[in-house]
C-alpha cells in the first residue's frame, strides 16, 4: 500500500532522528499481518524508516515497550504515540521510569482507532460505532506533550451521541452489591490468569509483580473465583489514579473481561475525590504520593 | 490410578546446622531410608508452603536415613527451615538419573564440590567410600567462599580415614579465619595444583556455574580428562520433577528426567539455556 | 461520634447472640498509638464489648495495607475494621493521611466489584476514646450480624 | 477401532445434540458470549455457533483445568492429613461432549497425551482425556492465520476426534473413529444412516505454505541467532499465545491454605513469563523476551518432536490472532523455514 | 527451626477470672514449633521473669509469646528479660489477653477462644521474627542553629555552654531578631535591649559559637549525626575582622534619607551602608548593594571607602559558600507580621497614623526613630488619644488566619500602659474580642492597664477608620453595651497577627521537616515531643513553630538545646532497629516510598557494577531517619520494601492464624 502523507512525515522525522544520532531507536507502527492490523516496529537504522506507518488501525500503546529492559538498553528512544498513549509516557516520567531527556515524542494527532475485533472482520472506516470507547471520550486528540506533531489526515469523528461510551459503569453503579458481585463473579470466572492485562499495560512496570511475590502470597495463585477476583482487584487498585485509559489491558484480554469498566470507573472516582487525572503533566505529583488534610473523610467514623 | 503428585510423609530424624544459613535434614520413612541412587533428587515440602527440589546428599547405602542439604531462601525453604526434629516433611521422589557407578568402578575418582553444590557430590562420594575397595585413588576437593560457608565440617575427618583417600578443603582468598589450617584459594586454582591425571579417572564436579566452568577447563585441558569422564549435575528450576510441567528444558533434554546428571560431553551438545 | 451518643448500657454486659451469620469473625487492623491504646483504655475502664473482634496491631495506619483487608476476607472474616489516629494526630505525622486516600479509593473499588461495604469499616479512634472503640465494635458487630447470611464478598469460595 | 461412516441430516444433527443435552450430557460448543465466541456449555443446539472458524480460546481447560487440586491437606496439631486430589477427578468428563470444535483443537489431545504419559502417568490428564467425547467439524475455509496443514494435520483431519463431521449440502457426514464416538451416537442411531467410506467426500488438496521440517532444521542449527532477539522485541510477554494455545501445557504447582487446611494446586503457567525459569539465586537462563519466545518455538517445533515424534502445535493460529502485538507464528515459522 | 515458648499469665484473677488460662496453655502446646507452654500467676513478677529466663536457657528458645497484659505495659520488661538470656529482644511478642480480652468480655468460653486466637497469632508472628539490631549512627558533635532571635540565641548559648560547638546562622546583618526591636517587655516592663543585648554579645563572644550573620542556609543533606550544610555568607562588602564599627562609613554615605529602615519598620531611613541598629551584633555594617551608588552608578562613589580608617570596605567581596558538617540542627526562624492590606477599611498604608504594633514598639523605644517619644508619623505631634485594635488578621478565618497570635493581647495592654505612662492625661481605647492573658502575672498586668492606667476596653470589632479634620475616626461596636461607638483618635495601632517567616517553607523542604498549612513547623508530637521536628536530629524553637511569647521562646530554645546536649551525650545515636528495608533486587525505583515518607528517610541509590557502570537505581533507607512507620510499605506496589518488626509475612501469618 502506498505511503500516505502522514507516513512520509513520520518516516522523515524518524530518519532524521536516527541519522543525527539523537535517538538510537524509534518505536513506531508498521503494516501488520493483514491490512487491518498494524504492528509495533523497532527501527534502529535510518534506512529502515520507510517501514513506519500510521492509520486508525494503530491500536497498540507503544509506551508499553519503554518498560522492557531490552528496549531500555537503547538509551535515547524516539516513540510514535497517539494522545492516549502519550499520557502513559508522561506517567512513566512522573514515576521516574524514564527520563524526559531520553525520549523523543513523535505525537500523532488521532481521531480514533478502530476496534480490533471489528477490524479483523474488515472494518476500515472511522466511525462512532467502530472506534473504542476511549476515543469517544478522548480529550487528547493532540498529545499533551510532544517533540514532533503530525496532524491527522483522517476526518474528525462525528459524534451523534447515540453511542454512549462506558455506559456499563453507570449501569453497574446503580446495581446492588449482590448484583454487582454477580456481574463481576461471572466476568472474573472467565479469567485465566494469563496476566496479559498486566503485560500490555504501560504502567505495570514492576520487575516483580505482587502476584509473583510468594513471601507472603497475598494474591492466591489459583485461577478460580478467589484467585481471579483478587488478581483483578489488585490490578485495578494498583492502577487507580495511574491508569491513563489506553485500554490495552482490555484489548489484550483473551477472554474479553471488560477491564476498562473498572479502570474508567476508578479514574472517574479518583478525579472526583482528589481532582487528579493521570498522565497530563510530567511535573504533577502522582495522586498517591501526596495527600491533603481536607481529603474525603466521609466514610471514616 | 496413582497420583504422581502425591507425596509421602517422612519424619525428621535429625537436623544438622551446617552453616549460618544452611542445614542438612535427615529423614526416615518407617524408620529407614528409601531406595534411590546417588545423583537423584526429590521434591521436598513443608505442606502449605510448597515444594522445593533438592538432590539427596547421603549415601543410599546408609540405610537408616536419607538426607538433603538446603539453604533457606524462598517460601518453601523457609517453611522447611522452621521445622523441628520429629516434624513431618512431605516428600516425592526419587527422580531423575544418577551417577553411573558401573563406569567408575576400578578407576581413580576426583570429587570436586563448591559451596552448597557439595551436597550431591557428597552422596556419590560417600557411596563410593562405603564400597571403598571398588575404586582406585579417591581425591576429594571441597571449597567454599569462607570457613563459615563450609558444609559438612564435622565429617571431613571421617572421609580422611578411608584408605588411599585424600581430602583437600579450601576457602576463597579472604574467607579464611586465623585458625584455618586448610588451603586458601579458589577451587579451580587448587584443583590445577593437584597431581591428577585424566587417564583411568572419573571426575565428579558440582558447584556454582562459574566454578564448574573453570574446573571443567582445568580437568580437560590441563589434566587430560576425557569429557565423558567428567560428570556434573544441572540445577534448573523445576516444579513437577516428572517431565510434565515444561520448566526445565535445555534443548531437547528434560533435566528432571534425562538429568540432572550429565557428562561434560553431554553438556557440550546442549544449548546455553541453563 | 460524640460521647453522649454512647449509651451507658453498652458498657455493661453484652451477651453473645447467635444469628444468621453464625459467629461472624471480625478482624480489626489498628495503629499502635491511637486505636490500640484506645482499646486498652476500654479494657482498663472495664467496658464490655463484643468478643467477635480480633485485633491486629500495626505501627501506623500508614502500614495498614488494603491487602490486609482482602486477606482477612479471604480467611473468612465477615467484617474488617481499620482504625487509627484522627487526622492531625498521627504519631508519624502523615501516615493516616496517606492511607486515607488509599482507603477511599480501595473501598470505592471494593464496592464497585460487589463487596458489601457494610462489611468494611474505617474509623479514627484516639487513645482516649475507649468508649468510641466500644461503640464502634458493638455497632459493627451488630451490623455484621444483621446482614444477610449469604456472603457477598468475592474472596471466598462459594 | 475401524472407522465407521454415517450420514446425518442437518435437522437430525440438531435433534441429536438436543437429545444428548436432554439426556444430561454436558455439551460444550462454540457459543457467542462476552462479545466474542468461546467454548461454553450450551442448553440447546441453536446456541452453538458452528459458523465461527475457531473460538478465541481452545478447550484445553477440559483436559487441563486452569487450576486443578492435586491434593488437599489438613492439620491437627503436628499431624498432617493428605487427601488425594485424584479422587475428585475420577469419572470426570464422562458425560461431557465437545461439539463443533475444529480438527486442530481435536488434534491437541493426543499430542498432549504423550507428555503426560511418557514415563510417569499423569492420571489427572488421562482421566479427563479418556472420558471426553469430541465431536468436531471439518473446516471449509481456513483463514490466513491457520496452518494446520503445515503442522501435519489438515482442515479435514479426524485425528483426535471421536467423531468428525463433514458438511455437505443440507447434511453432514460423520466419521466415527472411536468406541467413545460410537457409544455416543448409539442411543440415537436412528438419526444416523450408516454409509460407506466412498460416499464421504474426499479431502481437498490443501496446499502448504512452508515445510515445518525446514523450520525445525533451522532451529536445530541456530540457538543463538539475532532473529530471535530482533523479531521479538515487540513481544510484551503477555503469555496470551500460551494460554490460548491448545497444546501448551506448562504448569506451576502451588500450595494455598491456612493453618488448618489447604490444598496443593497446579495452575497454568507460561514460558513467556520472566519468572518461569528464574532461579532462587537470581540467575535466569532466559533473560530476554527473545530468549523466551525462542523457547516457545523450540518447544513447539523441535524439542517436543524429538522427544515425542509430534510437533507441539496444531496450527490453529490462535497465538497469532490473539497476539496484542501482532506476532504471527505462521509468518515466523515460515521465516525460519526460509532461512534454513 | 522455631523453638517457641508460650507463657500464659493469670495476672491473678484479672485474666484467669475470665480466661481459662490452662486451656490457652494446652492449645499453645499443640502448635507446631511450640516447645514449651506454661501458665503462671504473675509473669511480670521476679519469679515469673526468672522462670521465663530459665526456660529460654533450658529449651534453647528462639522466640517467646506472652499471653498477658497489653504490650504497652510490659513488652519492655519481657524484652529485657529475654535479652539477658541472649535472645534478641525483638523475639518477644505479646498477646494482649487482659486489656483486650479478660477485662472486656464476660463469657468465659468465648473469651478463652479469643485468647487462644490472639496467642496463636503471636506464635505465628514470632516464628517469623528476624533478629533486629538497633542501628547506631555516629554523631558529629556540632550543632547548627538557624535564626538568631531570642530562641535561637538561647538555644545556641545553652548548647555552647554544654561544651558543644554551635554554628549560628542569621539572615539579617545582626542577630537579635524581633525581640531587639521591642521596647519594654510584658509583664515586667524590663527593657528589651537591656536583657537582650548582653545575650547577643555573649553569643558573639562565646568560644563555642561560630556566628554567621547576613548568611543563609543554602542546602542541607544528610541525616541525624551527619548533616552536610552549605551556608551562603552574603557579600557584606566590609571585611569583618578589620571593622571597628566606628560609623565613619555610614556617616559618609550620600544615600542618607533615601532607604527605609527595616529595623524601624519604615518609620525612619537608613543609609546604603548601615548597621540596622546601634547595638547590632556584630557591630559591622553591611553595604546594601541594591541601593549603593557605587554599584548602581558604575563604581564612581566610594565615599564610605574614603572615610573608612582601617580601609576595610571592599566592593569586590563575593558571596561565600561555607560547608559545615553538624550532628543536629535547631530551626528557629521566627516570624513576620501579616500584611494587613486586606483590611482596607482600617486604612493602614493610607493613613500615616494608622500603624502596626511593631511600629508602635519602635516609637516607644529609646533607640527608635523618635528616641522613645510617642509622636505621630504624620506630623510629629504627640497623640492624646490612641485606639488600639486587637485581632487584626488573627482569629479571622475569612480574611486572615484562624489562629490566635497569642502575644497581641499582652503587647496591646503594654502599649496602652506605656502610652499612659509617657503621655500624661492621654486616653487609650482598646477594641478586643477576648482577652487572653493566662501566664504568670499577665492577668494582673492587663487589669492594671484598665484600672490604673485608665485604658478603656471595648469588646467588639472596628468596622471602619477614616480621617476627618486631622482626626482618625474609629467606628466600631461595643458588643457588651450593644452600642455603636465612634472615637476620634490621634493615632490607631493595629495588633497585627503573626505569620511564619517568609521563606520558612522553603527551609522546611530543605530540612525535610513538616510544616502546617500556615507554614509553621510541626513538632514531632504536639504534646510529648514539642521540641523535635518530624525529622530526627532537627529541633524547633521559637515562633517558627507557632505564636508564642518571649518566655516561651526562651524555654523552647533551651528545650531544643537540652535535646541536642542529651543526644550528644553519647557518641552514637541509637535508633530502634524496627526500620524499613529495601529489596534491591525487585525495587523498580518508582519512589512512591520516598513520596510518602514523612521523615525524608528514603533516597536514591545507584547500584554500579565493577567497572562503575550504572546497573540500576533503587530506593535506599537511611536508618538514622527512618522511624519504622511503614507508610512506604503501603506505597510500594511490588512490595519491595518492608519494615522490620511488622514484616508483611508476619502480618500475613497473623491473619492466616485467624482463619475460620
Amino acid at each position: 500500500m502506498a505511503n500516505t502523507k502522514t507516513d512520509e512525515k513520520l518516516q522523515k522525522i524518524a530518519k532524521d532522528l536516527l541519522e543525527s544520532g539523537e535517538v538510537s531507536l524509534v518505536i513506531g507502527y508498521a503494516k501488520g499481518s493483514n491490512l487491518q492490523r498494524m504492528r509495533p516496529v523497532f527501527i534502529t537504522k535510518a534506512e529502515d524508516a520507510g517501514k513506519l506507518s500510521f492509520n486508525p488501525h494503530a491500536v497498540q500503546d507503544l509506551a508499553v515497550f519503554l518498560k522492557k529492559p531490552e528496549v531500555k538498553k537503547f538509551g535515547k528512544i524516539g516513540i510514535v504515540v497517539k494522545g492516549c498513549d502519550e499520557k502513559a509516557v508522561n506517567a512513566l516520567i512522573q514515576e521516574y521510569q524514564i527520563s524526559r531527556d531520553n525520549i523523543k515524542i513523535i505525537g500523532m494527532e488521532c481521531n480514533g482507532v478502530i476496534r480490533q475485533s471489528l477490524a479483523d472482520k474488515g472494518e476500515t472506516n472511522l466511525s462512532e460505532s467502530a472506534v473504542y470507547d476511549k476515543c469517544l471520550i478522548c480529550e487528547e486528540h493532540i498529545p499533551v506533550l510532544y517533540d514532533f506533531l503530525i496532524e491527522s489526515e483522517e476526518p474528525k469523528l462525528v459524534l451523534s451521541g447515540n453511542v454512549k461510551p462506558y455506559s456499563g459503569i453507570e449501569k453497574l453503579e446503580s446495581m446492588s452489591a449482590e448484583e454487582k458481585n454477580a456481574f463481576w463473579a461471572k466476568e472474573f470466572d472467565k479469567c485465566i490468569k494469563c496476566y496479559a492485562c498486566r503485560q500490555a499495560c504501560p504502567l505495570c512496570y514492576c520487575s516483580r509483580c505482587i502476584v509473583e511475590k510468594n513471601m507472603p502470597q497475598w494474591i492466591d495463585t489459583n485461577s478460580e473465583e478467589t484467585g481471579n477476583a483478587q488478581w483483578n482487584l489488585i490490578r485495578a487498585y494498583h492502577l487507580s489514579g495511574r491508569c491513563i485509559g489506553c485500554g490495552e489491558c482490555e484489548r489484550a484480554c483473551p477472554v474479553n473481561i471488560p477491564l476498562m469498566l473498572i479502570n474508567e470507573k476508578m479514574a472517574k472516582d479518583v478525579y472526583n475525590m482528589f481532582g487528579y487525572k493521570s498522565g497530563l503533566d510530567i511535573n504533577a505529583k502522582p495522586v498517591f504520593g501526596v495527600f491533603s488534610e481536607s481529603d474525603f473523610n466521609d466514610f471514616i467514623k | 490410578m496413582e497420583n504422581i503428585y502425591l507425596p509421602k510423609l517422612a519424619e525428621i530424624k535429625e537436623i544438622i546446622q551446617e552453616t549460618a544459613d544452611t542445614k542438612t535434614i535427615r529423614l526416615t520413612i518407617d524408620g529407614g531410608s528409601i531406595d534411590f541412587l546417588p545423583g537423584q533428587f526429590g521434591e521436598f515440602s513443608f505442606i502449605g508452603e510448597g515444594e522445593s527440589t533438592f538432590g539427596f546428599s547421603s549415601s543410599p547405602l546408609r540405610k537408616e536415613y536419607f538426607e538433603f542439604s538446603f539453604r533457606s531462601s524462598g517460601r518453601a525453604t523457609t517453611g522447611i527451615n522452621s521445622l523441628n526434629q520429629g516434624d513431618k516433611i512431605a516428600f516425592r521422589g526419587p527422580y531423575g538419573n544418577y551417577f553411573d557407578t558401573s563406569k567408575m568402578k576400578g578407576k581413580d575418582l576426583v570429587f570436586v564440590g563448591g559451596g552448597i553444590g557439595m551436597a550431591p557430590v557428597k552422596s556419590i562420594m560417600e557411596y563410593c567410600l562405603d564400597e571403598r575397595d571398588d575404586y582406585g585413588k579417591i581425591t576429594i576437593l571441597y571449597g567454599a567462599r569462607s570457613v563459615g560457608d563450609l558444609l559438612y565440617k564435622g565429617i571431613f575427618d571421617e572421609w580422611k580415614k578411608y584408605k588411599n583417600t585424600e581430602v583437600i578443603i579450601t576457602v576463597d582468598p579472604g574467607g579464611e579465619t586465623p585458625d584455618w589450617t586448610g588451603k586458601v584459594g579458589f577451587v579451580p586454582t587448587v584443583l590445577e595444583q593437584l597431581p591428577l591425571k585424566g587417564e583411568n579417572s572419573v571426575a565428579i564436579v558440582c558447584g556454582p556455574p562459574i566454578m564448574i566452568k573453570f574446573a571443567l577447563k582445568s580437568l580437560e585441558e590441563k589434566m587430560g580428562f576425557d569429557k565423558s569422564n567428567i560428570i556434573t549435575t544441572l540445577e534448573n528450576r523445576m516444579k513437577c520433577g516428572l517431565g510434565k510441567c515444561g520448566r526445565c528444558n535445555v534443548g531437547s533434554v528434560y533435566v528432571c528426567k534425562d538429568g540432572p546428571v550429565f557428562t561434560a560431553k553431554e553438556l557440550e551438545s546442549l544449548p546455553n539455556d541453563f | 461520634m460524640e460521647d453522649k451518643d454512647v449509651k451507658k448500657e453498652e458498657h455493661k454486659g453484652r451477651k453473645h447472640v447467635e444469628d444468621s451469620q453464625g459467629d461472624p469473625r471480625i478482624i480489626a487492623f489498628v495503629c499502635n498509638w491511637c486505636t490500640y491504646s484506645g482499646a486498652d483504655l476500654a479494657g482498663t475502664s472495664r467496658m464490655k464489648y463484643s468478643d467477635n473482634v480480633r485485633v491486629i496491631k500495626l505501627p501506623c495506619t500508614g502500614r495498614i495495607d488494603p491487602l490486609f483487608i482482602v486477606e482477612a476476607f479471604k480467611k473468612g472474616a465477615k467484617g474488617v475494621l481499620v482504625s487509627g489516629c484522627h487526622p492531625g494526630d498521627c504519631h508519624y505525622t502523615s501516615g493516616n493521611y496517606h492511607s486515607r486516600r488509599k482507603y477511599a479509593t480501595f473501598r470505592d473499588l471494593l464496592g464497585y466489584l460487589g463487596v458489601d461495604l457494610d462489611r468494611v469499616e474505617f474509623s479514627w479512634v484516639s487513645a482516649s476514646e475507649g468508649n468510641k472503640w466500644v461503640s464502634i465494635i458493638n455497632e459493627f458487630t451488630d451490623k455484621i450480624k444483621s446482614l444477610p447470611g449469604k456472603s457477598t464478598d468475592i474472596f471466598t469460595k462459594k | 477401532m475401524e472407522e465407521k461412516y454415517f450420514e446425518i441430516s442437518a435437522e437430525n444433527l440438531k435433534k441429536f445434540v438436543d437429545s444428548i443435552i436432554a439426556d444430561n450430557f454436558e455439551v460444550i460448543a462454540p457459543t457467542d458470549k462476552d462479545g466474542g465466541t468461546f467454548y461454553g456449555k450450551i442448553s440447546r443446539f441453536e446456541e452453538a455457533n458452528l459458523d465461527i472458524l475457531l473460538p478465541k480460546m481452545s478447550y484445553k481447560e477440559y483436559l487441563l483445568p486452569k487450576t486443578e487440586t492435586l491434593l488437599e491437606y489438613s492439620f491437627s496439631g503436628v499431624d498432617t492429613e493428605i487427601k488425594d486430589g485424584l479422587e475428585a477427578v475420577a469419572g470426570a468428563n464422562e458425560k461431557r461432549v465437545i461439539f463443533g470444535g475444529r480438527p486442530c483443537d481435536a488434534g491437541a489431545g493426543p499430542i498432549m497425551e504423550k507428555v503426560f504419559n511418557w514415563d510417569y502417568k499423569d492420571e489427572f490428564f488421562n482421566e479427563r482425556f479418556k472420558n471426553l467425547t469430541i465431536v468436531s467439524i471439518a473446516c471449509e475455509k481456513p483463514d490466513n492465520y491457520c496452518f494446520c496443514t503445515e503442522m501435519q494435520l489438515s482442515p479435514e483431519s479426524s485425528y483426535g476426534s471421536d467423531i468428525l463431521l463433514k458438511k455437505a449440502e443440507g447434511k453432514y457426514f460423520a466419521v466415527v473413529t472411536s468406541e467413545k464416538g460410537l457409544n455416543l451416537i448409539e442411543p440415537y442411531i436412528n438419526l444416523f444412516k450408516e454409509t460407506a467410506k466412498a460416499q464421504v467426500p474426499a479431502d481437498k488438496d490443501w496446499k502448504k505454505l512452508f515445510e515445518i521440517e525446514r523450520t525445525k532444521s533451522f532451529l536445530d542449527k541456530n540457538f543463538e541467532h539475532n532473529y530471535f532477539q530482533d523479531r521479538f522485541l515487540s513481544c510484551i510477554g503477555c503469555g496470551v499465545c500460551t494460554y490460548t494455545c491448545p497444546t501448551c501445557h506448562c504448569f506451576d504447582i502451588q500450595d494455598e491454605g491456612n493453618l488448618k487446611e489447604g490444598r496443593r494446586i497446579r495452575n497454568w503457567d507460561s514460558c513467556q513469563f520472566g519468572v518461569f525459569t528464574l532461579h532462587t539465586s537470581g540467575h535466569n537462563p532466559r533473560v530476554t523476551q527473545g530468549d523466551r519466545y525462542r523457547q516457545r518455538l523450540m518447544h513447539k517445533f523441535k524439542i517436543y518432536s524429538e522427544k515425542f515424534d509430534k510437533y507441539l502445535c496444531v496450527g490453529c493460529g490462535r497465538c497469532s490472532r490473539n497476539c496484542p502485538e501482532d506476532i504471527d507464528i505462521k509468518e515466523v515459522a515460515k521465516d525460519l523455514a526460509d532461512m534454513a | 527451626m522455631s523453638r517457641i515458648g508460650v507463657f500464659v499469665c493469670w495476672c491473678g484473677s484479672n485474666i484467669a477470672g475470665t480466661v481459662d488460662v490452662e486451656k490457652v496453655r494446652e492449645e499453645a502446646a499443640k502448635i507446631p514449633g511450640v516447645v514449651s507452654a506454661l501458665d503462671y500467676k504473675y509473669m511480670c513478677s521476679d519469679p515469673g521473669q526468672n522462670s521465663l529466663r530459665n526456660i529460654i536457657k533450658e529449651k534453647n528458645l528462639t522466640g517467646i509469646v506472652l499471653a498477658a497484659c497489653s504490650p504497652h505495659m510490659h513488652e519492655n520488661t519481657f524484652r529485657k528479660a529475654a535479652a539477658k538470656e541472649g535472645l534478641n529482644p525483638y523475639f518477644v511478642e505479646i498477646a494482649n489477653i487482659r486489656e483486650q480480652v479478660s477485662w472486656v468480655h464476660e463469657d468465659k468460653e468465648r473469651a478463652t477462644a479469643k485468647a487462644v486466637d490472639l496467642m496463636k497469632m503471636m506464635v505465628e508472628k514470632v516464628k517469623r521474627d528476624r533478629p533486629i539490631e538497633d542501628v547506631r549512627v555516629p554523631l558529629n558533635k556540632k550543632a547548627l542553629v538557624i535564626g538568631g532571635g531570642i530562641a535561637g540565641i538561647q538555644a545556641a548559648l545553652d548548647i555552647a555552654n554544654g561544651g558543644v560547638e554551635v554554628i549560628l546562622v542569621e539572615k539579617e546583618p545582626s542577630i537579635g531578631g524581633r525581640m531587639i526591636q521591642l521596647d519594654e517587655t510584658f509583664p515586667t516592663l524590663d527593657c528589651s535591649s537591656c536583657i537582650m543585648t548582653p545575650k547577643m554579645v555573649e553569643a558573639n563572644q562565646h568560644p563555642n559559637i561560630k556566628l554567621y550573620t547576613y548568611s543563609e542556609v543554602e542546602d542541607i543533606s544528610g541525616y541525624i549525626g551527619n548533616f552536610k550544610v552549605k551556608i551562603k555568607k552574603k557579600a557584606r562588602s566590609v571585611v569583618e575582622k578589620d571593622c571597628t564599627g566606628c560609623g565613619e562609613c555610614w556617616n559618609a554615605c550620600p544615600m542618607h534619607k533615601n532607604v527605609k529602615s527595616e529595623f524601624n519598620v519604615n518609620l525612619s531611613e537608613r543609609t546604603a551602608i548601615y548597621v540596622p541598629f546601634p547595638q547590632a551584633v556584630p557591630l559591622v555594617p553591611v553595604l546594601d548593594r541594591s541601593v549603593c551608588l557605587h554599584f548602581k552608578k558604575g563604581g564612581k562613589c566610594q565615599k564610605c571607602y574614603d572615610a573608612c580608617g582601617p580601609k576595610c570596605i571592599n566592593f569586590d567581596l563575593q558571596d561565600e559558600i561555607i560547608e559545615e558538617t553538624v550532628g543536629a540542627i535547631v530551626a528557629s526562624t521566627g516570624y513576620d507580621l501579616m500584611d494587613t492590606s486586606m483590611y482596607g477599611e482600617y486604612g493602614y498604608g493610607k493613613y500615616k497614623d494608622v500603624i502596626s504594633g511593631l511600629q508602635f514598639e519602635r516609637l516607644l523605644s529609646a533607640s527608635g526613630p523618635t528616641e522613645g517619644l510617642i509622636k505621630r508619623p504624620s506630623d510629629g505631634k504627640t497623640p492624646q488619644t490612641i485606639v488600639f485594635v486587637q485581632c487584626v488578621g488573627s482569629r479571622d478565618p475569612e480574611k486572615g488566619v484562624p489562629y490566635c497570635s497569642k502575644v497581641c493581647c499582652m503587647y496591646t495592654a503594654k502599649h496602652a500602659k506605656l502610652f499612659a505612662h509617657k503621655v500624661h492625661g492621654s486616653q487609650s481605647y482598646v477594641f478586643y474580642i477576648d482577652i487572653r492573658s493566662t501566664s504568670k502575672g499577665y492577668e494582673e498586668f492587663v487589669r492594671g492597664t484598665m484600672e490604673q492606667d485608665g485604658a478603656i476596653y471595648l469588646r467588639g470589632r472596628v468596622s471602619k477608620i477614616y480621617e476627618d479634620e486631622g482626626k482618625l475616626i474609629v467606628k466600631g461596636a461595643d458588643t457588651l453595651s450593644g452600642n455603636q461607638v465612634e472615637i476620634a483618635a490621634d493615632m490607631v495601632v493595629l495588633a497585627t497577627g503573626v505569620i511564619p517567616k517568609k521563606g520558612s517553607d522553603k527551609l522546611a523542604q530543605m530540612l525535610g521537616i513538616s510544616y502546617d498549612k500556615y507554614g509553621f513547623f510541626t513538632e514531632s508530637h504536639p504534646k510529648l515531643r514539642p521540641a523535635e521536628s518530624s525529622t530526627a536530629g532537627i529541633f524547633l524553637a521559637g515562633m517558627a513553630q507557632g505564636p508564642r511569647d518571649i518566655p516561651e521562646s526562651v524555654v523552647s530554645g533551651s528545650a531544643a538545646a537540652s535535646k541536642i546536649l542529651g543526644l550528644f551525650s553519647k557518641n552514637e545515636y541509637e535508633v530502634e532497629g524496627t526500620i524499613a528495608n529495601v529489596n534491591e533486587a525487585t525495587c523498580v525505583a518508582c519512589f512512591y516510598c520516598q513520596r510518602v515518607c514523612a521523615y525524608n528517610a528514603i533516597s536514591k541509590k545507584e547500584i554500579k557494577d565493577r567497572s562503575g557502570k550504572l546497573i540500576k537505581v533503587v530506593a535506599n533507607v537511611n536508618p538514622g531517619l527512618c522511624t519504622g512507620c511503614g507508610a512506604c510499605v503501603n506505597a510500594c506496589f511490588s512490595k519491595s520494601i518492608d519494615v522490620k518488626g511488622f514484616m508483611d509475612d508476619q502480618i500475613y501469618a497473623e491473619i492466616k492464624a485467624l482463619a475460620v
